[in-house]
This record gives C-alpha cells, structure tokens and sequence, in this order.
C-alpha cells in the first residue's frame, strides 16, 4: 500500500502551482469574468507547451504516458488556480471519451491534436435538465451518419473543434459519434453561466455529419462520468483548499470587537469543518484516483464517493469563505465569489449530487448482499 | 388560539383585497416566485417601486400601522401583515427595500425627533422623500459600534469626516440617518451620537460598490468636512448606540417577514419537472425529505411572527422569538435555491432565462441568499444575541468594550 | 387571528407546571427508571383528582370539555416533567380512537372511566417494524368477533385495561376493535425499552373477543395519528425546552479555562441552534393545535409539520444537552440522559420520519397543483 | 498511489489470516457489526479480552509495531492495521478499551521512562498487567490542565491527595498513569508531573460510576495520602503537560480507526428489511442519501488513516490530518444509530434483544455514541486542535493561561 502522491507527482504538483501562482492568480481570473472572456487562451497555450495536456495521454498518442493519478495532481492545481481552462471538457470528457470508444484510427487522428492543445474537445450529453446517467431517454438522434437535436449544456461548446456527442442510433441504441462543430449542420449559441470561465452552449445539431465511435454507449458513458467525476474532485478540492485558506487568512486580519475574528469559535470551528470536509474528501478522492489508474473495480464506489465528498467540501468551503469574510465577501472585488461559482460549476457539470448517491448505494448494496 | 380572522380582520382584508384587485393583476404563483432579494438592478426598478408605494399610501395601505398624526392610517401590525399577504397575491412592485429603511427612519422620529424632524415623516411614509442608512464601515461591520466616523462640534454644526459602506438607496436617497463618533475619550458603545443627514449636503460622495452578482446596489458614501446643523442631531450626544440599536432590530424583523411558501411552491414544481432514477424527482425520498424540512423553517418562522402580532394585538409587549427568523430564512434560501440547482442536474448552472427552469430565479436567488446572510447582523452575531440576551448565558470576553476608544487596539 | 394560549389556558399551564414540579422532580423520575416501574401510579392519581385526564373530553362524557388546547397545554407540561404516566396511550390514543370511532355505546361506557383515570386504554396498532400507516399490511385479523395476531410495541400495553386494535376484518377491510386486555386470549410481555418510563409490551391475541368500534379503519388511523401527533409534539417541545433550560443552567455554573463555558460560543451558538430548532416547533406546533381543536382541513399538514419539527428539536435537544453537560452528563446520576431516552421513546410512538415526510409533501403537492 | 498490498504486505496479510484461521471462526458481518462501544459489561467480558490479547501477543501479533527488544514483533503500523483489518473477519473479543491505554503507556515508557519503568513493558503489551489513566477530574475534563490533584514530596515520596474521574479498567487495573499538581504558584501548565501508580498501594479508593445506559465501566479514584516513590516519576518535575498530550493524542487516534463498515452493512440490510410509503426502505432516496453521506465519512476517515500509515512506512512525519478522525467517527455512530432506530419505526424503542432487529445492536450502540463524543476530547475542544494548530487560527482568549494557578479564580 502506498497512499499518497510519489516523488515525481508532487514535483509536477510544486511545478504546477508556482507557473498557475506567476501565470493565473485571482486578478486575472476575475479580469477574464469581467471580459466574459470563454477562457485564457495565453494560459492555455502555456499550459499545452509544458505539457500538461498530454499527462495521461499514452505516447504513442502524442501524449506523454505519466498515468491519471499525475492527471489528478494537475487537477487540483487547475482547480486551486480556478484556471480558465477547457482541461476538463477537452481532457477528461473528450479524449477520455475517445479511449473508452476503442476507435484507434479516431484517436490516431485526434489524441495527438488534444495532449498539444491545437485541438479542443467536448462531450455533449445532457439535455436540458435530464440526468446524464438517464441516456435511454436522451432524444438526439443518428440517422444516416447525420446527426439532430439539441444539446444543453454542452461545457465550453463555444470554443471546442469537435464533440463526442452521445446520441441514439437508429437501432434505439446509445453510440458515441464524433462531430465536426465547424461543419454543417451545426449552430452554437453560448449560455450565460453561473461561472463565465466554465462556460456553456447551447448546441442544435440539424443533420450534422456524424462518425460513430463506438456503438455501445450504454457501457462507456457511465464510466466516462465516473472517470471524469474522479478528475473535477480533484479540481473540487484544489477550489475548496484555495477558499479555505483565503478564509483563514482573512480571519487572521479581520478585526472586530478588539480581537481577530478567527479567535472566536464561530469562526474558528467553521474553518475546521470546511477543513473536515475537505479531508474527507480527500482521502476519499485518493482511493478514487489509484482506482482510476488501476481501472479496478471499485472505480464506481470510489468515484462517487470522491464526487459527493468533493462537491460537498467545496459548496460549504464557498459559501462560509464568503460568510468568514462579511460584507467584503459579497462584492466583486473580493475573491470569495470566484469560489462560489466555480463550486456550483463543477457541481453541475456530472450530474448533481442524487445521481451520484444512488451509483454509491448501489455498489454498497453489491458488496453488503442480502 | 384562533388561525382565522376575526369578523373585523376579515373586513379589512376583504377591503384590501378589493383595492388591490382595482388596481393590479394576480400573480400566477406557479411561475412567480422570486422574493426579491438585493439581486435585481436596483437603480432601474425603483421608479416603479416608488409610483406603487405612492398609490398604497394614497389609498390608506402604505402606512398601516402608522398614526393618523404623522399621515400613517392608524391601523394595527397585524392589518399591515394582513395587507402584505394579500399583496403577495398579485403583481406589483416589491417596495420592502427602501421602505424598511423609511419606515425605520419614522418610528426612529416618532420616537426621538424634534418636531421639524417629525415633519419629515408623512413624506417619507409616501415615498416621496427616499432615506439611507449610514452605519457600516469598512472597519464596523458585526462591531458597529467599532465605527470610526467622526463628527465634531464646530459652533452651532457638527462636522462630519469619514466613510460608511453598504449603504443601499444611496444614490436616489434625500435623507440619510447616521451615527457617528462624537468622543473617543470614552468607551466604543458611550461616544456615539445620532443624525439625520440632508443628502443634498456638501461633502458627500458617493460610490457604487460592485457585488458578487455583478450588479451595484450598495454604496459606499464618503464625508468631507460634511456640515450638519446641530438641530439634526436625534437624541443626546452620547446616547447613538441605544438608537442605532433600536433601529437595527426593526430592519431584522422586516428580513424575517418574507414570504417564501411561492419559493417551496416553486420548488415543487421543479421536482415534478425534473427526474430521479428515472422517476419525477417528487417522488424521490431526498427531495420529499428536503421540502418538508424547508417548509417546516418556513411556517415555523410565519406561525412565530404571528405569535408576535398577537401579542401585539392583545397590547402585550411580544418575547424575543423572531430573533430566529432572520438567520433562518436567510440560510433557508439560500439552502433552498442550492437544492433547486442539484434538481436542475447539468442545468443548474445555465443562467440564460430563456434556457434555465423558470427564466433563472432560483440561480439569481441563490446568489443574492449570500447577501442577506450578511445583512442586518450576521448568522454569528445573531446567534451570539439569542444566546446572551434570551437564554442569558455569559457574554463573550469583550477586550475592548469598556476601555476607552482610542486606547482599542494600542 | 389569536395565535397564542387563551389567560385561561395558562392558568391551567401554570398550575400544571406547580403541581409537577412539587410532585415529580427530576428524582422521582429517575428513582421510577431505576425500579423499571412502568408508571406513576400516585401521580397518576393525583392528576386524575385534578380532572387533567378529563380535559378534552367531552362534559356528556364526564370531561371537562376545555378542548384540545387545552390538553396540549398540558401536553407541554408533562413533557417538560418527563412524567412517568400513561396519558399519551389512554387519552391521545385510546380516547381519541373511541371518538373518532362514532361508537356512542362504548363512548359512553369507557371515556368517563378514562377521564376519571379509573381505566387505562391504548392503541394497539403497531407489528414490529412496519410503519403504522401501512394499514393494508396488518397480520392481525378478527373472525367471527375473535381477534388474533402479534402487536408489538403496544404503548403502556402492560399496564392498559383494555386496547382499541386495528385489525382487518373478514372482508379484509381494516376495523377498529375493542378488546379487554384482562379478559380471555391475550398474552401480555413486558418489552425492555429504551425509555422505561414509556413502557411497551408485546401482545399475542389468540382468539380474544372482539367487538367492533369501527370499520372505517382507513379513514380514522390517519387521522387518530395526526391528532395524536399534535399532542405528542407538545410533550417533546416541553421535554425539549426543559433540556435546553438545563443546558443553559449548567453552561452557566460549569467553569473551563477560567471561564464559564457558556461564554465560549462553541456552546452558545450550540444553545442558540437549540433554541431555534425549539421556536420553530413550538410555531408550527400552535399551529396544528388550533387545526386539531378546530378539525380543520389544515390538520394533515400542519400536525405532520409539527411532528417533524417537535422530533428534531427534541432529539437535538437532547443529545446536545449531553454534549454541553461534558462526562458528567453521560452519567446515571445526570439528568441528561432521561431526555436521550424520552426525546427517542416519543419519536418511535408514532411512526419515524420518514412517514411523516411523506405525509407532509403530499399536502404541499395539493397545496401547490401543477 | 497504490491501495494495493505490495509483496511484503500481502505475505504478512496471509500469515495473519492464517494464524487468525487457526485459532478463530470466522464473523458474519451480515449479522455482527457491533463496534464495541463502551455499553457492555465490561468487567463480565474482560476475561475473555484478556486471554485473547496473550494469546495474540504469544503469536507475535499482540504489539506488531513495538521492538522487539521490549517484545513486541519489530514490525509496522501498517502491518498492526492489516492485523486489525484482518481480525475483524472473525469472531474474537474487542480487546481495544484496555489496549488503547496499555499500548500508550508502553509508547510512553519507552520514551520517558527510567530502566525500571521500562521493564514493565512486556507484560503490559501481553496484558498481563493492565493499567489504567488517572488524568481527569471533575473540574478538569476539556482543561484538563486545570487539574487540582496535588502531589507533594515528602522524603523520597510524593503524596497525592485528591479525586480522578473516568478511569476505565480501574477495577483490574495493575498500574496507573497519573499526572499530578506539584507546583501552585506557576501557571496551570506549568506546574504538573507525569507518575506511574502501583494501583495495589494504600490510599486508593475506587468507585464504579454508573453511566447513562445503567453499565459501570468508568470510575472515579480518590487519593488519600497515597505514598508514589520518586522512582515512579515518569519525566521530570514540571514536565507532566508535555508527557500527557503525547499520550492523548495517541487516544484520538486510536478512536478514529474504529471499523465502521460492518455497521453500514448492517444498515444497509436492515433498510432491506423494513418499508417506507410502501416500498423496502433501501429503494427511498432519503435513505439513499444518508447512507451514502455515512459511508463517505466512514471512507474518508479510514482513507485518511492510510494516508497517516503511508507517510510513517515512508519515515516521514504523518500530516495532521488524522485530527479530524476522533470527532468524525463519533457524530457518525451517534447519527448512523440515530438513523437505525428511525429505520424501525415504532419498534425503534424496544430493547429486548429477542424483539428488536439484530438484537437490539443499533440500540445500544447509540447509546454508546454519546460516551464516544465525550472520551478522548469533545469535539468542542478538537475543532479548537483542527482550528489552532492545523490552520494556525489564533487562539482562544485564555484569561488563566498565564496566571498562577493558586490566582486562578480569585
């Protein structure tokens, strides 16, 4: 047994943060919201030049093979930076997507372009507010190699080259198709968002042409969702970690009635259970994250476990930062609010937390049989 | 114990009903449910809140349970809450912002002002004239009294230099109540002094502070050499804690006041829409459980204010229950409006009105829930006043409450 | 609208609390658990003597007729005593059955021996752990006017002279029956309970007589439950307010650090959490009293909202009373756990929760139709 | 990151379960979940705990992680959890109530302790000896350093007069631990020694306290004029506040590797067994939700006691995180029993084993809980630990910290 982050990882987690802390404190975060600006294309450029993109990418894709646990590592410094980036979209739902397919020639020809940032990918999935894991009743449609419907949310639609997009075929089975968003047959309406810098769209597919890259959806799509949710846990807790700390910082400063105000318990005790929290979570994310690499087969519990405690973690991290820092944490200026929406962000972007407690009781009720 | 209106309650409500009906649509509840938190765009909406106000007044419900002296129609607490809920039934304007601070304003000048002061008051029960409240300070939030503003004794003026925040309705406001510090020889709560400020003065300015939302519906207000005739003082000098403190409790019980069962009923209908498991969410455990504990806030904090109009009905001075209900309602919605995104799945985040459940209110809620959480004494220092002025325990050690202010901190 | 106790009413709760206080102390109730005596057979003497039994019955019946505010003041009060008596099994249940049952004959018969305390009764409804409101699940069954089954717990079932049962009859319809716990065919046992002083038994019918009350059963339970409720919420709140008055009394004599803990706001935020969780039941509670004493069609909702809120304010109460009493209030001697056992015993009375969860929402989704 | 046994683990795994194999039946986690809790009769079951402790100690699985020149087996932390994850597969005695204390005085020993003290250490880790803490009294639980025990030299003695409360084991126990004021006129933490106590010497009176569920396996001791030679010093004069939270901490930790996962089974099946709105109560989502919520704080702990284990079989210092296991865990049982008792409906409440479901375990074991909050430091006081010395939070106002101990009070 061995739980923790080797030698090597942690180096690329050091190296991580100080380029994130010189290239993407919280001014530019906030800059970038105020532009409405989809992402930070300086930063991703310098993100895909380091390499970052290419983690656990295999080499022979162009990638550079350290495995998902190192992929975790840049996670949570993505999420800690509150980086505007489309990593979770292009890495952990596209080119995820494309290896659970198992089309080789697809991955031949796209993974390379992914590990280098030239490309961006997405996953579109949802349907409105239809859970994600609900695939049978997903109402987008293959016919023909020509694909329709509409898909809401798609995460950085606006911006990304192409989509593996879940619809049905016509056999009424779930596939997984590539589309071009370039071509024809493709209209793109970007949605205003809670967090600007994870942005959405709003995606009509009319008869688009579409390539399928693997028919059966049914088995991949729920493990992409866990596999991905292990990834955003990781950006979760790198979120909640950074409000954390933003909280007690101020608390260390703040004055009222003569003393520092995390010298009351009020504050002080609501720091420790956003601490609590976020341990749990984790801990929790570390199991998921050596199932993810191992591909084992508790990847399901783990991963929703992780998920739930991520999420958790970092609503209440965002939300009591902005308590901790009274009137001050509700304006503009001040960073609490970052937090707030990227927490509610990542929240929503696998499906919202009931989904997610039944895949964990249903692994539970697997491993406690009657 | 009696729920229904009495014969005389059910007149008055049957005469409010029907002006209301003369003048104003119902309200479809079933899509109509935002409680009109300080989310909106503030500046743009107050014209339509002030006509709305001017109508109420003019037709006798604008100032309830105001006497007949000061304009107000001399009617009870409960007549007005009677007022509020048949209101909440059709479409106007929501007016509680700037009238708690209005109305604030007058009770403080029925109680403390000089006659010229009290003839401000029917004015400002109509909304012509807009007041602002100028107590917050960057460095005196929770510890109001920790302020800084000084005002100083210069012939028959006071003059004024220093900085509040949060200051809503600033930039249309005609008057302004402050407190300020007129000793600092003295202990922080002793060397207070209270005004009312022509905002029309010299050495004001203001500036619009940016919330988390976007939108400005604060202010900050600065005081330059600000000159306030001596006749604007409220009170004695020394005495601005007691009636700040008055003042404060007023704008907490007017946060608890707001009617939510629109917001549960709004919710109800989202977990009919959405789905679970492949069922309509309503029908999930979770949720069922999740409503009931949010209605049971609700009634709990409506049934306690009731309590309290009745005591006030009967003329008896009311306990100090609905020292509860703001921290209540406040984490309610905010609470409430988190689950309504969780019921939205991947949707929850999408705030075009055109694409998100209900044209976005409860994503706009859930911001502007942060906002009241903070407002009118936070979740801690509210606590902090149940546990010490209603369950009696010890108070806090208070470094600094009797040294004399300008040793704080030295 | 007059949302509180009429000056009548709280005489009755003022002399209610002297007699209690004088007559059943702390001690008293402890000395009782530690005999495992299932009731107070003197103060039960004492409070019949004084016509509380008869407070909500019917003056045709030998009552009092003050109405149920009345009896919920009083409620409040034997709440707030921890008194060891069978008020809840033969008045809020038995009695109650009896009236809801529109049988005259045995109205007449049985309710003036109840108001006068001369016979004890109860409700025997529960099997094992099937929800009480699940009526079209019951085993026991009456035939031929002798009824035969397993109830268990049955509420004070040791100590009640007779039982209204709820069993299905021939037809499989669900009726009300009355049966005579000293006659033939039934077989008493005494169960251990986590509250002594809320006694339970386990009652084997075997082929005891039966007579018919009603056979209207599906209609009366639900009401019979919701009724009780509202009463049992008063008896929690007033136990509840009595553990946060004890809370409050030792947060401010019990000294740590050189301080009184009470000072220390991890304490009195906790106090504070009490209090509120308290109000709020106490609220909705006044509320389904005045539905209860005036039918109202608002019974359903607000007596399952006053049931939620009454069992969480309690349970809480209770347990964090404990807490704030430190190691001594984990001790026999303390009074503490005699909350911890009652705020459990009268949240297991009538069905847990999640029944009346259910029961709420289905009012709210009247309320609100789509 | 590698949740797998490397070579060396899994060897060490098969030689435990097959020695455990040998000597025990396996357990049926289906139906036996309780986690031992101090509800039973702990006198009555002690025997038994006993034998069983020797028999693992002559195994070499008794004190795996301690050297082997003081007895134990010279292995890991690691290796003592596999153990522990490995025993619990069978149907043997809880022996970690005793354990926890005799393991921390033999760490303790071997750190401070004379040649002499430290020959105890074998036959404390085979539990020939059994000892017990005398570190509380009634008016010194959470400041424990408030302690008023006094302990006076008189030749080459101390004598010690005063009252310990809490001792669990007091009964049987061969040795003590004692921490004792030496010195008044210092500031409280200043003045305490750390002793060991021969339980068999004059002037110890032992009473059993009845706890909340009516079992007695707590005492309070009363020292009068009880004679501690100098040679039982454990550390030096003075130094007793540093040797005792060395010594707690190891209970919190101990607390937090509680193995919760069978009694998730056990919910999980029992939810199987019983109905909500006419369904098997496992299907609701409320359920759902709560067992889920119970099985990530469960998971988190256990995952973060891993974490500890890895930076020690690493040599390197483990993180603080592990804090957060002692109150974690025991709001979890409080709340998971709670929960259990809920799952029952009216049947919730009864306590013969032979009518409540799985014999009446989830009943006792909630009241256990509410013992769990309370020993090894309230949450109250560890949110202080987590607050302060893990996020560097400043401290509490502390007005005796400094202060004589005789001036405190005054």
């Amino acid at each position: 047994m061995d739980f923790d982050f080797s030698d090597e990882q942690k180096t690329i987690r050091d190296e991580a943060r100080k380029l994130l802390s010189a290239r993407c404190d919280r001014h530019r975060v906030r800059k970038l919201l105020e532009d409405k600006a989809p992402y930070d294309k300086e930063l991703w450029a310098t993100v895909a030049e380091n390499g970052w993109l290419g983690t656990a990418i295999a080499e022979d894709f162009g990638g550079l093979g350290l495995g998902h646990v190192s992929l975790c590592v840049i996670a949570e410094e993505l999420g800690r930076a509150l980086a505007p980036l489309p990593v979770s979209s292009s890495l952990y739902l596209a080119a995820e997507a494309l290896v659970l397919s198992g089309d080789t020639t697809m991955q031949q020809e796209l993974l390379p372009a992914l590990a280098s940032g030239q490309l961006i990918g997405t996953l579109a999935l949802s349907e409105a507010m239809l859970p994600q894991h609900a695939l049978s009743r997903l109402k987008t449609r293959v016919v023909g190699g020509q694909l329709s419907g509409i898909k809401l949310p798609v995460p950085h639609g606006q911006i990304a080259d192409f989509a593996v997009v879940v619809a049905h075929n016509e056999n009424g089975g779930v596939g997984l198709y590539h589309v071009d968003l370039r071509g024809p047959g493709v209209e793109t309406q970007p949605l205003q968002t809670i967090d600007a810098a994870q942005p959405q769209a709003r995606i009509v597919f009319r008869d688009a042409p579409a390539r399928l890259l693997s028919a059966d959806g049914e088995r991949i799509v729920p493990k992409l969702l866990d596999r991905a949710s292990v990834l955003i846990a990781f950006e979760q807790i790198g979120g909640a970690t950074a409000a954390l700390e933003s909280a007690c910082e101020y608390a260390k400063i703040r004055k009222a009635f003569g003393r520092q105000i995390g010298s009351f318990q009020a504050i002080k005790h609501k720091l420790a259970d956003m601490y609590t929290k976020i341990e749990i979570a984790r801990s929790n994310a570390f199991y998921a994250a050596w199932a993810l690499e191992a591909d084992a087969p508790e990847l399901a519990l783990a991963a929703a476990a992780a998920r739930l405690a991520a999420t958790e973690a970092f609503e209440f991290a965002a939300k009591e930062t902005i308590q901790v820092h009274g009137g001050i944490g509700a304006t503009w200026e001040a960073d609490p609010h970052l937090f707030y929406r990227r927490a509610r962000a990542l929240g929503s972007l696998l499906d919202s937390t009931p989904v997610w407690r039944d895949r964990l009781v249903e692994e539970l009720e697997r491993q406690f049989a009657a | 114990m009696d729920f229904n209106d009495t014969p005389e309650e059910a007149a008055f409500r049957a005469e409010a009903r029907t002006w209301l009906s003369s003048v104003a649509a119902p309200r479809d509840t079933r899509t109509s449910f935002a409680i009109g938190q300080e989310t909106g765009e503030f500046e743009a909406e107050f014209p339509a809140q002030r006509v709305w106000q001017q109508k109420k007044y003019d037709a006798g419900f604008g100032a309830i349970y105001f006497p007949q002296d000061v304009g107000g129609r001399g009617g009870t607490s409960l007549q007005n809450m009677t007022f509020m809920q048949e209101e909440a039934r059709f479409d106007v304007p929501v007016t509680a912002h700037f009238m708690i601070v209005n109305r604030g304003c007058c009770s403080l000048l029925m109680k403390h002002g000089t006659p010229e002061q009290k003839a401000l008051i029917p004015a400002t029960l109509r909304s012509d004239l807009i007041w602002c409240q100028l107590f917050s300070e960057p460095a005196a939030g929770s510890d109001l009294a920790g302020l800084r503003t000084r005002a100083e004794k210069d012939g028959d003026d006071w003059v004024v230099n220093g900085q509040k925040i949060w200051t809503s309705n600033a930039q249309m406001a005609d008057w302004g109540v402050l407190i300020a510090r007129t000793d600092s020889n003295v202990p922080k709560h002793k060397g207070l002094t209270f005004f009312i400020v022509d905002m029309k003065s010299a050495g004001i300015e203001r500036r619009p502070i940016k919330q988390l939302t976007g939108a400005s519906n604060f202010n900050e207000v600065f005081f330059n050499d600000l000159r306030i005739p001596d006749a604007h003082r409220v009170g004695a000098v020394g005495e601005g804690w007691r009636v700040a403190v008055a003042f404060l409790s007023g704008e907490r019980t007017n946060i608890a006041i707001k009617e939510l069962m629109p917001l549960i009923g709004g919710i109800v209908n989202l977990a009919r829409q959405t789905e679970i498991n492949g069922r309509p969410a309503i029908e999930d455990g979770e949720v069922r459980a999740r409503i009931a504990s949010f209605y049971i806030r609700e009634a709990g904090v409506r049934f306690t204010v009731q309590r309290m109009l009745t005591a006030l009905s009967r003329g008896e001075t009311p306990g100090p229950e609905i020292t509860i209900g703001k921290y209540t309602l406040a984490n309610l919605v905010q609470e409430m409006t988190a689950f309504a995104l969780d019921l939205q799945h991947a949707a929850g985040a999408v705030m075009s009105p055109a694409f998100a459940p209900f044209d976005a209110v409860f994503q706009s809620e859930w911001f502007g829930s942060v906002i009241d959480r903070l407002g009118g004494g936070t979740d801690e220092v509210l606590k902090n006043v149940v546990g010490e002025r209603i369950l009696g325990l010890p108070e806090d050690i208070r470094v600094d409450k009797t040294m004399p202010f300008n040793q704080v901190g030295k």
